[in-house]
């Protein structure tokens, strides 16, 4: 399997993802800087989380315009998986891979901290190690990770199922208190619609080393490895 | 030309930074503010003299870059430079 | 020489006004003259004035710096150059240091804290260390202060947004409110990096011909005299006239990282040196003098965002986001297509030389020839008269009111300004970013593994303020043997120090005797601790209206672990495990948080630091986590032993019943006395005879304290405290005080 | 009556938001852009109908609140609302 993770200037957990994908593919991915426009064949795409281009203007707004995007957004129309995380979600909203948008969470301030997620699907090549209703946790880090779309947009996705994870308490409860940024009904990550692109805010990357205190999130790279083989 | 552009959240999406301003406006005694709103504005050089065509340049950049339409309504003045 | 320079200073004529404006005393104007054996033109007073700041001259702390113990074994690189570094085996080295950004952060809370943020991280990548931690160590006024809510939220949101756009985690930090603080925040900021051995970068521009590059962001009018700045008591009329403040761009700042360590990754450099306080001026002259060489700029290649800058502009400027650098001859074209990639600025700006004199050119004129030796050796040197603080007598433990119940009393301790959680302010930091932060923010010291190894490096920021007031050398002694403490409480082995030392007008002899003491318990400390000072930074003139801080050096450690599998946190782990006390145990009263809360009182002598017991119990401590005998480990520190137990039961959301104290000590002075040297540890009931056992045989007090299990905290007699309770209490106080701005 | 205001840096201070805006217009292919600075646009409607008065309220907003008057400066125009 090969996998390459998108390099924008300001990308901060690029090495993180890599880290993580070495340890399940057993060799390093490519690391790919956003002002190539090549990009070599690749099974999987990552967009990592960070502050690309600071987070000036909008969250992944100018990354979204990255020479590197068009050809991402060429090979994720033709069924390249292409996973954002963080601000990676955010590129991909701006890029139009994703409806909505993320906005600055209601608390107005940066949150950091581990977070339950309750899987809403297990039928995607990103999903298949976890249960359908499963809750996980994965940690968030951002200030502007409050999804938003217009109810429409909203309804579709559901109707559609391609709502990915949802914030939810301990029992799987999808509670307003357990929403920490205030997304429209507790969305945390979204597909499109032929599953094949995921945008989530919290970081699977984060907890899939036992030495960091979990690893929910090895599963959703490990059901990558298995989905492309 | 010189734009002077403003970007505002389209009416009925939710301004979290908007109503914290607000709240904090009250508490600082401005009791009879209200709807507060929050926005950008963004001032941008062209070099180009034709008031149309500063518009239309204008407007591309707010349409591929400057707001983000889904959410964001823009509007512009220009002054001669 | 300097025909040129001469005749432009005949042009603008030096008044005594100007000198004073330049915060030069007339004594240093004649040894300036003198050096110079001319008038200076106004450039080269702009020169002079920053760096003879205290800032960058360090002139009144100077002869006291050097008693502090700042060689080991392990140390590779004590004070003096960028930060600090200290060798962590198998070929890498730790690279720390702390620095503080207190004015600017009170002008502009965001900002400020933010630039302080960039500027000691630039301290550390300038060696060549990738940042893999920042801790930030800040104090606040009053709670009930009108500022105080609108600089919490500024200085936490400045210092969070910097660090998190960077990718370096924030791990820790310490929090105090206090109402000296009211019109003089303190906010210091700590760097960790990681760095290989044998590629550890330095100032020094050694080598005649090279050249001189400049990298970073353009060089606009920010903070001109902002090192002044720092170095001069506010006054309200300061406030009025409120300097320009930098505005931090951590965007670029993470370019500039990325693009110097790939840069260094080449045969290329041969000195680095950030531009921090007082610009591309105090960046030259330490590069050339360090060289032993001269240095000619010439500032029309200098890369600016403003139009018609004069030299004394350029010079003195502090622009964020900005490296010197002397690079071998030829690699320019190296390093150009490097920055070019990371869109940012390059420019050659001048070359080292052999005259031993700092040239500066600008518009086709010479504005400055200074021998260097005036700027860097002849710089003021004083010994300010000081007096000693006279010591306050110790309050026994029965002349202290006792609550109406011990567990009644914790309940509000624990919801304190001094003692609450401060998760509101650390879930604003990133401090899981690059997924080696092993021991997250909550516990004593976080601990970030060593990327790629089994390694950990534990980190603790300490001072306890109102111990330093009442007594500035013993309270830094103790400041010092926390941070020991902190580090071995996770079972790191302590390596080394930074400080940063927050002080009022040293002017004033009693300032001063405050500044003598907390260095010389400091080095009191560090000598009987092996805990030697690698870096640091001195602030001094924080007071206002001559109402001056509480002396407060706050001391940043760092700890080696040999394998994160060995370390331990303050989380209770297991129902039926025992928890016992190490450590000798006098129920001190005196200045402790139960007085400051329940009393409203700050009175007495701080409770003493016994060094030797402290290396005893902290060794014993140590091998027992090495040694797997014990599960959880936390210092007793702020509050006393019961603040710890509960600390330790919320962290693993577990219960503890409790027996009785001793009876030799009033109740309330066992559970709520700060005595130092102790630490709270569990045990399997398998285990607790060793521990026993090891006690007396390294001559360390044990005391069983109780059993761990079920969901609230009991002692014999008094009415059972539930977790939930004292959650609500603990977690309640920063979020509530925050919401009602 | 409404407030709109806008809160723009003062010249010479750093703005890196604009300069990256700037950075990406280029890269967008609007070549001819310069100058770009960011500020913030905030509406604000406040019950008083006299505009003298109305105007004093706005401008004690912006000292005391909305701008950081060390680095930034403010402007506003009044609508009847
Ligand atoms: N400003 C801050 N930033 C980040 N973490 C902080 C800050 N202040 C306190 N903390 C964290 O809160 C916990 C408690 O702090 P403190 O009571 O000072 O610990 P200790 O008494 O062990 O030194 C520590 O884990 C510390 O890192
Ligand atoms: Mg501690």
């Amino acid at each position: 399997m090969k996998a390459s993770v998108i390099v924008f200037p300001g990308s901060n957990c690029d090495r993180d993802a890599a880290v993580v994908l070495k340890s399940v593919m057993g060799h390093a991915p490519a690391m790919v800087w956003h002002g190539d426009s090549e990009l070599p064949k690749s099974d999987l795409i990552v967009l990592p989380g960070g502050f690309s281009y600071g987070d000036y203007l909008r969250s992944g707004a100018m990354a979204a315009h990255s020479p590197v995007m068009r050809e991402v957004v060429s090979r994720a129309r033709a069924g390249t998986p292409v996973l954002g995380i963080c601000n990676g979600f955010q590129v991909l909203t701006e890029a139009g891979l994703l409806p909505g948008v993320l906005m600055r969470n209601a608390t107005l301030r940066f949150i950091c901290k581990d977070v339950l997620l309750k899987v809403e699907r297990n039928d995607t090549g990103f999903a298949r190690h976890y249960q359908e209703g499963e809750v996980v946790r994965f940690p968030v880090a951002n200030k502007d990770g409050s999804y938003f779309a217009d109810d429409a947009t909203l309804d579709r996705l559901e109707g559609e199922n391609r709502v990915a994870f949802r914030y939810c308490d301990a029992s799987g409860a999808v509670t307003a208190d357990a929403n920490t940024n205030g997304s429209c009904r507790n969305i945390a990550g979204i597909y499109n619609k032929t599953g094949t692109v995921l945008g989530l805010m919290p970081h699977p990357e984060r907890l899939a080393d036992a030495a960091l205190s979990g690893t929910d999130g090895t599963k959703m790279f490990a059901s990558l490895v298995e989905a492309i083989h | 030309m010189k734009a002077r552009i403003t970007i505002t959240l389209k009416p009925g999406v939710l301004d979290p930074q908007g109503k914290a301003i607000e709240g904090a406006l009250h508490a600082l005694g401005f009791g009879s503010v209200d709807g507060v709103r929050q926005g950008k504005y963004i001032e941008v050089e062209v070099a180009e003299s034709d008031p149309a065509r500063a518009s239309a340049e204008i407007e591309r950049m707010c349409e591929q870059l400057l707001a983000n339409t889904i959410i964001e309504n823009y509007a512009y003045e220009l002054d001669a430079a | 020489m300097s025909g040129a320079a001469g005749a432009a200073q005949k042009a603008e004529a030096i008044s005594d006004e100007l000198v004073a404006e330049h915060g030069i005393s007339p004594d240093e104007y004649a040894v300036l003259l003198k050096e110079l054996g001319r008038e200076p033109t106004i450039t080269e007073l702009g020169i002079f004035s920053v760096m003879w700041s205290e800032h960058c001259s360090y002139k009144s702390s100077r002869v006291w710096l050097k008693t502090l113990p700042t060689t080991g074994p392990h140390v590779i690189f004590g004070p003096g150059e960028n930060a600090g570094v200290v060798d962590l085996g198998d070929g890498l080295a730790a690279v720390f240091k702390m620095e503080s950004h207190n004015h600017p952060s009170y002008i502009e809370p965001y900002q400020g804290a933010g630039t302080g943020v960039g500027g000691i991280m630039r301290d550390v990548f300038t060696m060549g260390a990738r940042p893999v931690a920042n801790m930030n160590a800040l104090r606040f006024g009053a709670p009930e202060h009108a500022k105080t809510r609108h600089l919490v939220a500024g200085v936490v949101s400045g210092i969070g947004d910097y660090g998190n756009c960077m990718g370096v985690p924030t791990v820790g930090g310490e929090t105090n409110f206090d109402a000296r603080y009211n019109e003089n925040i303190l906010v210091n900021a700590m760097c960790v990096g990681l760095i290989d051995a044998n590629r550890i970068f330095t100032s020094a521009a050694k080598g005649v011909g090279l050249p001189v590059v400049y990298v970073g962001s353009k060089t606009g009018r920010d903070g001109i005299h902002g090192a002044t700045m720092a170095s001069a008591e506010f006054d309200e009329a300061s406030e009025e006239k409120r300097p320009t403040v930098q505005v931090g761009d951590p965007f670029t700042e993470k370019l500039l990282l990325e693009a110097c360590l790939e840069l260094m990754a080449e045969d290329a450099i041969v000195g680095i040196q950030d531009m921090g306080a007082a610009g591309l001026t105090s960046s030259s002259v330490e590069m050339a003098d360090k060289g032993g060489v001269g240095l000619m700029l010439d500032l029309d290649h200098v890369p600016t965002r403003e139009t018609a800058m004069t030299a004394y502009e350029m010079l003195l400027s502090e622009s964020q986001e900005r490296m010197l650098m002397v690079l071998k001859p030829g690699v320019e074209p190296i390093a150009e297509r490097i920055f070019t990639k990371w869109e940012l600025d390059f420019a050659v700006i001048g070359k080292t030389t052999d005259t031993g004199h700092l040239v500066v050119r600008h518009g086709g004129e010479e504005k400055a020839d200074i021998p260097l030796a005036a700027l860097a050796h002849a710089a003021p040197m004083y010994e300010r008269p000081w007096v000693p603080k006279p010591k306050q007598e110790t309050i026994a433990p029965s002349d202290v009111p006792a609550p109406d119940s011990i567990l009644g009393a914790l309940e509000p301790l624990m919801g304190s300004p001094h003692l609450s959680s401060r998760r509101w302010i650390y879930e604003q930091y990133d401090h899981m970013v690059m997924n080696d932060t092993v021991q997250r923010p909550g516990g004593d010291a976080a601990v970030v593994r060593v990327h790629g190894t089994e390694k950990g490096l534990a980190i603790s920021c300490d001072v306890t303020p109102r111990y330093c007031s009442a007594d500035p050398h013993e309270g830094a002694k103790q400041a010092v043997a926390e941070c020991w403490r902190n580090l071995t409480a996770t079972g790191a082995k302590p390596l080394a120090i930074t400080d940063c030392l927050n002080f009022g007008n040293p002017e004033r002899p009693e300032i001063m005797g405050e500044f003598v003491g907390a260095v010389q318990g400091m080095a009191e400390a560090c000598n009987a601790l092996d805990f030697p000072v690698v870096s640091g930074n001195v602030s001094l003139y924080n007071e206002t209206n001559g109402v001056g801080i509480p002396p407060t050096p706050a001391v940043g450690g760092i700890g080696l672990i040999d394998n994160i599998d060995d370390m331990t946190g303050i989380a209770l782990k297991s129902d039926g495990d025992f928890l016992l006390m190490l450590g000798e145990q006098t129920g001190h009263l005196g200045q402790s948080t139960y007085m400051q809360v329940m009393l409203d009182r700050l009175e007495g002598a701080p409770p003493p630091v016994d060094l030797n017991a402290e290396q005893r119990t902290g060794d014993l401590v140590r091998t027992l986590i090495n040694d797997g005998a014990v599960l959880a480990v936390h210092d007793v520190s702020d509050g006393g032993l019961l603040v710890a137990v509960a600390e330790m039961a919320l962290a693993g959301g577990k219960g503890v019943a409790l027996e009785a104290g001793p009876d030799n000590i009033p109740a309330h002075a066992a559970w709520f006395g700060e005595d130092q040297g102790r630490y709270v540890v569990a045990v399997s009931p398998g285990k607790a005879e060793a521990v026993f056992r090891a006690g007396a045989d390294a001559n360390v007090p044990v005391g069983a304290l109780g059993t761990i299990g079920g969901d609230t905290i009991t002692l014999p007699g008094e009415d059972a405290l539930p977790l939930a309770t004292l959650r609500a209490a603990h977690e309640a106080w920063l979020p509530d005080f925050m919401a009602q701005g």
